[in-house]
Formats: structure tokens, C-alpha cells, sequence
């Protein structure tokens, strides 16, 4: 009785209970997390966490957390070393200190279980690939439906070639990271292997260091493969800037002053899209457009007169070099979306007719 | 060997790439964020060299040639030496100068005021060059030529309302109509281009990891 | 009328001005800006890489770290890094495909899962129609429409077959859907972009000139 | 502007069809700028989030603090810089004490404007010392430290601990205004102005750590994102843009009004929004005449 009294006088507020922590799991170790349950009282602001390693006699301050949280990630704790925990309450004018927790051992996983359905998907997915590439090798035939930006790109070279006046090609403004600046360069082969095969002046500004590298190689290959490895010069490809509105206002006075009568845009772009594509249909250069950028697409759809809309881009190079392989990966890419759409079609049944929640398994 | 190592390295840093997303242990992880951090910004300051070289090079040919406007290239040149070597000496943090003065009595000339006042205004005057685009845009490609084209201009012209006062006064629900549109259809579409978009991703990724698509090797020749 | 006394002021107004002025026409002042811009930017990239990645992630490192595992790890990234410049020596050239390839290979590797796991997976899941949906008819009615929208527009996407038979329709209802969603966003932006304008207008008219404040 | 455009017999609407398009930024150029020159303010009615926010703040218990965090950088002044100042005023208005601080460095120089700006309307109409605005004790400037996440959790603590001195260097706890604002508890609601993903942060750790109340003012652009919160109520309210920063000026008018503090003030949101509305006006004007012509056009060749 006498006791309680005491203890109540001393400590006002009551420390937080059930302190518990265990490894956090499919990490690469160095993180235990820790759980209580709040003090029950109000004047609590916040909560101390504190920590001893085994053997160590001395416990540490690790951080500490607001009155509303129960729990607390340890992300400094060394593997394979056993630690306590304490969380001490804190109001404005006291402490209240929780009984240590058990000791708990923070340790590497070789496997993130939570990535189970995107390992699952990426060997369906990689399985129906590497099948219809391997059977394209067999089939020679495989059919693509017409891409109308792409089936314009041999009229618009040649309307550039006609006109006497040069052909532009602004392979987006993202990284080599970005696979849409990949499809982009795909692209670019091609148009310079018929650009070279002209004769129609190319210009290739580029706002990523390392694509610049890149499309120099492609531009230069494709003029060697075209036969005309004399008509590549030095300020065919070439750096602007790598800062977004610099390079919009360099491309600007490249379309005002060199009246390009084809300008492609093609690859990852950004708010720059329609300062790009409005200068140039300005200039009355046909436009051929495409990003998977799906923010920047109505911007193309509207001031450009062929517009290559998301997956459009990735069939592109396929479609126009119609090397078999790449048109077998189109046929796989068709498959799965096939696959998807019965997917979602499974998952909604399931979950109206038998009220399974196909979420918890994804 | 011109060829084959370039294929080979793909290769393997591919699938390394791809199993690093499923392994949290250290020893993958730590290789991981070298990738990410060290290697990619390292390789991208030396790309940078050349890129810096091939604009320096694209303007001296000009000014050599007496191209079009070449008067304009010693601009370009000018400005990129001087903001270089006052950013390099100067220091980039107003905090720790470098070993350059970076201003004159009370006129500074430091790094940071160089980019807010002529890089920040000049970026930001190019963005709200879109105000001008955006209305001509509009104005030539919002025609109601057929069912397509009408209801894109259709939805451009509510959400334009919806985002006025005038809405509401045309109609109470108007701007909730707006918002319905962009949550509803709009979703639904952005949605299934995306699944497009990301099995092209998947694709290429995939082509390119295999060396079955291999247009990135560029020139050279070789085996 | 209160104007502006600080140079720097001056200076972002006259570049600001030429920019604009290429709404009239491309003109010696834009051509004047634009080049400045080009060369400033460059200059700040050098600036840039410099200070924040060479001498922080390169430089440092490999004077002052305590690991020598770590200077020659950098030291190995900066010699691939430095096969850029074989571009110059015909002989060796094709070294340069080597820093290209690993970037290029760690990118497509590092994206074939995230491409399943962050957009395919997360699209699906949130396409699914579950009972809950149905709780009020609106809910229900949108998850519907989103779940249909989604089908057609995904089917626009099948380039293997010629657009007959079920496609055809279907496809069609895809392209209305994809129309309905730029329509929207355009709309959407319009407003963002006046905003931008309108800075410009107020830093001109007040920063600058002092005429509004 | 190709040949066949012109080629058909020129009657008015064929013309327009083929209008240069400078026109066409001449008059963007000019519905933008007059109403900034000339303001004529149109009266936007308050949507939900705008009202919410409003009358949260309107009736918070004396005593309760308004913090504003600028959280964004001049890049989107014009959207977000009217919201700070109505915020001020309607704070300033009402008596309550006001804190506030940037967590975006760039943030500093538009707090401090907004803060001068607002103190000296408020002013230059006071007779008395209770009517007056002084730093210090009706407000306090913070100013910016970092990381982030330090000053979220910190000031969950003790405000003063986070930042030791005030953004003009006085010691924070000499001010007498710091002894009724220790921490969140003291906070009447946190409104977070920012252009990104910061009233995410702030809900992370401000709110789920310590159930601080937040309002947000954001970008139109990034609105969409944010309607989530406001419906689940982890936001009090929301200003969007321009559109939410005029209504609110207009509320906090009203407010002022009723408070006899008719001072004619200028709102830089609605002035701003009869320029967005004349923008959006004139785009539509042109999208109608182009289909107009479009189908005049069309008649006649058939």
C-alpha cells in the first residue's frame, strides 16, 4: 500500500508497456524494430527509445518519436549482435522508464519474400518472351498491324529530301536509364540509315551526356551500314545542355533557323514537349512524335501530325526493321497483355462470385 | 572480342541488376548502390567531358566556318568559361568560398546568384512560354472533326471551365463533373496505356540484356 | 512607379524580355539569350559535377579513405569511365562500348522487375472490381467503367492482329477513352501554365518595373 | 499558314482559320496582363477544402497557434505566395499567434516577405498596442533548419529546441510569445504551403507521431494527389492553386469585413485568378470561333 503511494508520488506518469523487438525481416540486416504500447497518460509528448548491446553495461539513446507512435525501426544495429531495448515516456517535466525488452538479433535475408509476385510475373513474363522470339527465328511471316506514325517516316524523309532542307531528330531528354530513350535510339538508326541513304542533312541535338555518346555511335553505324560512311560528319550528333529549358530554347532556334522540314520527337519528355512541338509546327516541319510519357501525349496528340502513343514506341523499331526476332518480342508483348486482360477478367470474377480477394496473394 | 565483350558485360550487369531487386542481403546490396550511386555519377562527369567538348567543338566550327550566325557561338563559349571558372574557383556553397573572389564590393557574382538570377528566370520564362503554346495549340487542333476529336476537345473545354469560378456559375456541379472525368476515364486510359508502356519497358529491357537488340553497339565493326 | 536598382534585377529582366520576344519572332535577342543560356548552363554543369560528384565521390575518396578496397574500386569506375575517350583513338574505339554496356546493362536488368513489380502488378491490383466497390452505386459505377476503360484501351495496344472481328469495336471504345483522358489532362494543365506566366508578369511588373506590388 | 488554307474565297471565317497565330498570344498576352494592371476582382465561390480550412482556423479555441510552413521555393511564388499572406491576415485578424518557419531554404526570403508585407498592413491601421502586430509577441519568424524530419519530430518536443534563435537572431526563448507555443500541443493547426511532397512528410511525422492538425496549400497540379488526405480528414482543409489561395482571400475578406477592418487590401490570388479566368475565357472564345470556322469552311466546300 505504502509502496504504491511512493512509487505513485515519484512517478506520476506511467512507463510504456509490452516492449518487444525482433529483426526486421527480408532486409539486408541492421534493422530491429521495436513495438510498445503508449503510456496511458495525456501530458506524454514523446517517447525515448534506448538501447544496450549485450554485455555492453551502458545503455544508449537511439532517437526518440512522438506521443501518437508504438513504433520505433533500430536501423544502426549490427548484425548478428543480440540487443535490448527500453523506451522511456517523457512528459515536459518527467520520465517514466519501460522494463527492457528481450534481446533481439538484426540479420540479412538472401530472399525478399515480398517480391514473390513480381518474381513470379517477371519468369511468366520472361518464359512468354524467350518462346515467341524462339519460334520467330522459325516463322518468317510474323504480321504487325500498321503503325500510322511509322508508316509516315519514309514520306516525311522524303519530303525533307525533296525540299532540300534538313531532317530533326530530338531523342528525348531523359537518361540512358530511361528504356524509352532506348526505343528512341532504335529509332534513330533507322532514320539515319534512310537519311544517309538520301542524302538529307540530320541534326541530332542531345541533352544526356551519355545517350549523346550513343546516338554518335548509332548515327555513324547507320551511315557506314547505309554505304555513305563519308557523309557522317562531326555536327551531325551533338550536346546542348543537359538542363531541360536551356536545351527547349536551343532546339527552339534550331527549328526557327534551320527550318528543318521533318523534326522527329522521340523518347521520354517532359513539360518541354509542347515548346518543342509547337515551335516546330510553327516552322510548318511534319511532325513525328512518340513517348510513353503519358502526361506529355496529349501536348503531342495536339500540335504534332503523327503521334507514337506509349507501347507504339517500343513496337517501333520492330516494325521498321522488321527483323524477325524484334517483331517474335512485339508477338510476346501482345500475349501478355492477353494475359493480363484475362488476369484482371479471373481476379474480378473470383472476387464477386466467390469473394476471394486475389489482392492478398499480389 | 569488339563485340562479344560489350554483349557479355550487358549481359551480366543485366541480370545483376535484375536479381539485385529480389536479394536484400548486404553483399548484393552494397555492390547494388555502388551501381547506383558511384558508377553511374563517376561515368556520367566523364561523359560530361565529352558532351562539353562535342558543344565547344560544334560552336569553334561554326566560329571557324563563319556559319550562319557565328558571331552568336562566342556567347555560348564566353559564357560557358566564365560561369565555369567562377564556379570551379569560386566555390558552389556561399558558405566555404573557393579560391576565387566571388564579388566586388557589394555586387556578387558567386555561382548561386549566377543561377538565380539569369538560369532560374531564363527556365522559368521558357516554361510559361507553354501559356502562349498551350492557346495555339488549342485553338489549331480542337476542331470537331469527328467523334474523337470532339470529345478530346469536349473534355479539355469542361476541365477548363471546371477550373474557373465561371464554372459554378454555369452549372453547380460542373467542377465536380470536371473532377469526375480526370478520376474516372481518365484513370482508366492512363491505366491501360501504362500496361502497354511497361511490357514495352519489359521488352526492350529484355532485348537488349539477351544482345538481341544490339543497334546501342554502334559503329566500329568488329566480331 | 518604384523601379528596381539591383542589377542582378535588371539583368533577369532584359533575359526574360528576350525569351519572350521569340513569340514574336526568333530575333538577335533571343538568339543573343539563347546562346547565353546554353553557355551558362554548361558552365553550371561543369560547376555541378565538379563540386558534387568529382571531388565528394572520386577525388576525396581516393585521397582520404581508410580502405584501400575503396580507392580501387574508384579508380577502377574511373578508368572505365576514362575508355570515353578512346573515341579518339581509332584503334582502341570500341572501348568506349564498355562503360556504355554497363550502364546500359544494370539500367535494362534494374528495370525488368520493376517494370512487373511497381507498375504491371499495382495497375492490376487496382483495377480488380471486389464486392466492396458495390457498397454504394457510385463506387460501383466508376470501378465498372474504370474496369471496361481499361480492357478496351489495352486492346487499342495489340499490334499482331488486324483490327476486325471483336477488336474492332472494342479498340474503337480504347481510342474514345484514350481521347476523354488527353482531352482532360490538357484541360487540366491549362491552368498551371497561366500560373507561370502570370509569375513572369508579376516579377516584370513588380520585381522589375514596381508597378504592381 | 500553308497556301491551300488561304486559297478558298476569304470570307471572315476562313480567315480566322488561318489566323497567325501570334494573334493569338497578342491577346493571351494582353487578358493576362490587364487585369493585373487594373484588378477586377471576381468573386470565386469557396469550394469544400478552401471552407474547411477556413473555419477550422476561424474557430480554434484562443490561444491556439497558426504555423505556417513554407515549404516551397520562388519557382511557384505566384500560386503559392498569396496563400501565406491570406493565412497571415486571417490569423492576424482573428488575435491568434502565429509561427512560422521554412523548410525549404529558398522559403526563407518569401516567409520573411509575406510576413513584412502583412505586419505592415496590419500596422499602419493600429492606434493601440493591442491592435499592433509585433514580432514577438503576436509572431514569430523560425526561420530554416534541417533535415527535415529533425524539426517535424523536434517540435513535437520543444519548439525552442529546434530553433534556438529566430530567423533575425533573437534568442526564441526570451520571446514572450514562446511561453503559450512550446510544442504541437500549443499548435491550433500547421499549415503546410509547398509545391512537393512535403505535406506527405508532415503527415508521417508530424500528424501519426503526434496528431498535430494540418492544413496544406499546394500546387493545382499536384491538387489531385492530395484530395486523398482531405477526404480522409488527416487534412482539415486544402487551398489548390490560385483558384484555392483566391477563395480564401475572399473568406478572409469577408472575415475582415465583419471585423471593420475594411483597409481595401489588394489580394495577389484573386487578382491573379480574373487573370486566369480571362485566360481560360479567351482559350475557350478560341476554341469555339476555330470550330466555327471549322464547320463554315466545311459547308462551303461541300
Amino acid at each position: 500500500m505504502l509502496s504504491c503511494l511512493v512509487a505513485l508520488l515519484l512517478c506520476s506518469i506511467s512507463p510504456p508497456g509490452n516492449v518487444a523487438a525482433r529483426d526486421v525481416p527480408n532486409d539486408e540486416g541492421g534493422n530491429i524494430s521495436v513495438t510498445w504500447t503508449r503510456s496511458p497518460d495525456t501530458s506524454v509528448t514523446s517517447y525515448r527509445l534506448l538501447r544496450q548491446s549485450e554485455g555492453a553495461g551502458e545503455w544508449e539513446t537511439l532517437g526518440f518519436v512522438g506521443r501518437l507512435a508504438t513504433q520505433y525501426t533500430d536501423d544502426a544495429a549490427a548484425n548478428g549482435r543480440r540487443y535490448q531495448y527500453r523506451v522511456i515516456a517523457a512528459s515536459p517535466v518527467e520520465t517514466a522508464e519501460s522494463e527492457p525488452s528481450e534481446f533481439a538479433v538484426a540479420s540479412a535475408q538472401w530472399y525478399d519474400t515480398d517480391t514473390l509476385p513480381a518474381l513470379v510475373g517477371t519468369a511468366i513474363l520472361v518464359f512468354v518472351f524467350l518462346y515467341f522470339i524462339n519460334r520467330a527465328k522459325r516463322d518468317r511471316n510474323l504480321f504487325i498491324r500498321r503503325i500510322s506514325g511509322l508508316d509516315h517516316v519514309e514520306e516525311a524523309l522524303g519530303r525533307a529530301t525533296e525540299m532540300g532542307r534538313p531532317t530533326l531528330y530530338v531523342p528525348g531528354l531523359s537518361s540512358i536509364a530511361d528504356v524509352a530513350t532506348i526505343a528512341s535510339l532504335n529509332i534513330l538508326g533507322e532514320v539515319a540509315k534512310r537519311t544517309a541513304k538520301y542524302g538529307t542533312p540530320l541534326i541530332v541535338p542531345n541533352t544526356d551526356p551519355i545517350v549523346y555518346t550513343v546516338a554518335r555511335e548509332i548515327v555513324k553505324e547507320s551511315y557506314t551500314s547505309a554505304g555513305r560512311p563519308d557523309a557522317f560528319t562531326q555536327d551531325i550528333v551533338f550536346f546542348v545542355t543537359d538542363q531541360q529549358f536551356a536545351y527547349a530554347a536551343a532546339v527552339d532556334g534550331i527549328m526557327t533557323r534551320e527550318k528543318p522540314a521533318t523534326n522527329f520527337l522521340i523518347g521520354m519528355f517532359f513539360a518541354e514537349s509542347l515548346i518543342l512541338a509547337e515551335t516546330g509546327a510553327a516552322t510548318g516541319a511534319i511532325q513525328i512524335a512518340g513517348t510513353d510519357a503519358v502526361a506529355q501525349l496529349p501536348f503531342f496528340i495536339t500540335a504534332c501530325d503523327y503521334t507514337l502513343i506509349g507501347e507504339e514506341l517500343y513496337a517501333a523499331s520492330a516494325y521498321l526493321s522488321r527483323e524477325p526476332l524484334l517483331l517474335g518480342a512485339t508477338k510476346a508483348q501482345d500475349y501478355s497483355k492477353a494475359i493480363i486482360v484475362g488476369l484482371i477478367l479471373l481476379a474480378t470474377l473470383l472476387a464477386l462470385v466467390a469473394n476471394v480477394s486475389v489482392n492478398r496473394f499480389l | 572480342m569488339q563485340r562479344k565483350l560489350p554483349l557479355t558485360i550487358v549481359l551480366l550487369t543485366g541480370i545483376f541488376g535484375a536479381v539485385a531487386f529480389f536479394v536484400p542481403h548486404g553483399a548484393i546490396r552494397s555492390v547494388d548502390s555502388v551501381f547506383r550511386n558511384d558508377v553511374q555519377r563517376i561515368i556520367a562527369a566523364f561523359s560530361l567531358v565529352l558532351g562539353v567538348g562535342s558543344i565547344v567543338q560544334h560552336h569553334l566550327i561554326k566560329i571557324q566556318r563563319k556559319a550562319t550566325f557565328w558571331q552568336y557561338s562566342w556567347i555560348t563559349l564566353i559564357g560557358l568559361l566564365l560561369t565555369a571558372i567562377i564556379g570551379v574557383f569560386g566555390g558552389i556553397d556561399p558558405n566555404r568560398p573557393g579560391i576565387l573572389p566571388t564579388h566586388i564590393g557589394s555586387f556578387s557574382f558567386h555561382i548561386q546568384t549566377i543561377y538565380s538570377n539569369m538560369m532560374v528566370p531564363l527556365a522559368a520564362t521558357m516554361f510559361s512560354l507553354l501559356a502562349f503554346f498551350m492557346s495555339s495549340a488549342a485553338y489549331r487542333a480542337f476542331r470537331a472533326r469527328n467523334l474523337e476529336a470532339t470529345l478530346l476537345l469536349a473534355a479539355a473545354f469542361i476541365l477548363m471551365l471546371g477550373a474557373v469560378p465561371l464554372g459554378r456559375t454555369i452549372h453547380r456541379e460542373l467542377p465536380a463533373f470536371a473532377e469526375w472525368i480526370l478520376a474516372v476515364p481518365n484513370t482508366a486510359s492512363k491505366r491501360g496505356i501504362l500496361f502497354g508502356v511497361e511490357l514495352g519497358v519489359f521488352a526492350t529491357s529484355l532485348k537488349i540484356v539477351l544482345g538481341i537488340e544490339r543497334g546501342w553497339l554502334g559503329g566500329g565493326g568488329g566480331k | 512607379m518604384n523601379i528596381a536598382t539591383d542589377p542582378w534585377v535588371w539583368i533577369a529582366a532584359i533575359l526574360t524580355i528576350a525569351i519572350f520576344s521569340f513569340l514574336y519572332r526568333e530575333n538577335p535577342f533571343y538568339r543573343a539569350a539563347e546562346h547565353l543560356y546554353v553557355g551558362i548552363a554548361n558552365g553550371y554543369a561543369i560547376t555541378f559535377y565538379w563540386h558534387r560528384i568529382l571531388v565528394p565521390s572520386l577525388f576525396d575518396p581516393v585521397a582520404h579513405s581508410p580502405h584501400f578496397i575503396t580507392k580501387v574500386w574508384l579508380i577502377a569506375i574511373a578508368i572505365i569511365g576514362a575508355f570515353y575517350f578512346t573515341r579518339f583513338i581509332p584503334k582502341i574505339s570500341w572501348l568506349v562500348r564498355i562503360p556504355i554496356a554497363i550502364l546500359l546493362g544494370y539500367g535494362c536488368g534494374a528495370s525488368i522487375p520493376r517494370a512487373v513489380d511497381a507498375e504491371l502488378i499495382k495497375q492490376l491490383q487496382a483495377t480488380i472490381i471486389t464486392r466492396a466497390h458495390f457498397a454504394h452505386w457510385d463506387t460501383a459505377a466508376w470501378a465498372i467503367i474504370i474496369f471496361l476503360g481499361v480492357i478496351a484501351t489495352v486492346s487499342y495496344f495489340f499490334f499482331s492482329a488486324e483490327r476486325k472481328g471483336v477488336i474492332k469495336p472494342v479498340s474503337y471504345i480504347g481510342v474514345i477513352f484514350i481521347m476523354v483522358g488527353f482531352g482532360a489532362s490538357f484541360g487540366y494543365t491549362v491552368m498551371a501554365r497561366i500560373s507561370l506566366f502570370i509569375g513572369r508578369l508579376q516579377f516584370l511588373l513588380g520585381d522589375w518595373l514596381g508597378i504592381i506590388k | 499558314m500553308t497556301p491551300q488554307d488561304s486559297a478558298a474565297r476569304p470570307n471572315l471565317w476562313t480567315r480566322l482559320q488561318a489566323i497567325d497565330r501570334r494573334w493569338i498570344y497578342l491577346v493571351i498576352w494582353i487578358v493576362v496582363m490587364v487585369p493585373l494592371l487594373f484588378p477586377f476582382p471576381i468573386k470565386p465561390k469557396p469550394t469544400t477544402p478552401v471552407e474547411k480550412l477556413f473555419s477550422y482556423i476561424d474557430t480554434m479555441p484562443a490561444g491556439k497557434a497558426l504555423v505556417i510552413s513554407v515549404d516551397f521555393t520562388p519557382d511557384t511564388r505566384a500560386e503559392l505566395q498569396p496563400m501565406i499572406v491570406a493565412l497571415l491576415r486571417h490569423a492576424f485578424a482573428t488575435g491568434r499567434p502565429v509561427g512560422v518557419l521554412a523548410m525549404a531554404v529558398y522559403g526563407l526570403g518569401l516567409g520573411e516577405e509575406a510576413l513584412s508585407q502583412v505586419t505592415a498592413e496590419f500596422n499602419a491601421h493600429a492606434t493601440t498596442h493591442e491592435d499592433s502586430v509585433i514580432n514577438g509577441e503576436d509572431y514569430v519568424f523560425w526561420g530554416w533548419t534541417t533535415p527535415p524530419l529533425t524539426v517535424m519530430l523536434g517540435m513535437g518536443e520543444r519548439i525552442a529546441n529546434v530553433f534556438p534563435v529566430d530567423y533575425y537572431g533573437a534568442r526564441t526563448e526570451s520571446l514572450p510569445i514562446m511561453r503559450d507555443l512550446r510544442n504541437y500541443d500549443d499548435v491550433g493547426v500547421l499549415v503546410t504551403v509547398a509545391a512537393s511532397a512535403m505535406p506527405r512528410s508532415w503527415i508521417v511525422y508530424g500528424q501519426t507521431q503526434f496528431g498535430v492538425h494540418l492544413g496544406c496549400g499546394i500546387t493545382a497540379v499536384s491538387a489531385a494527389d492530395f484530395y486523398p488526405y482531405v477526404n480522409s480528414g488527416q487534412f482539415v482543409g486544402m487551398l489548390a492553386g490560385m483558384k484555392g489561395a483566391a477563395e480564401y482571400e475572399q473568406l478572409v475578406m469577408e472575415r475582415m469585413a465583419k471585423n471593420k477592418m475594411d483597409w481595401g487590401l489588394r489580394n495577389r490570388g484573386t487578382e491573379a485568378m480574373s487573370s486566369q479566368t480571362s485566360a481560360h475565357l479567351a482559350i475557350m472564345a478560341f476554341i469555339i470561333i476555330g470550330n466555327i470556322g471549322y464547320f463554315a469552311t466545311r459547308r462551303r466546300k461541300s
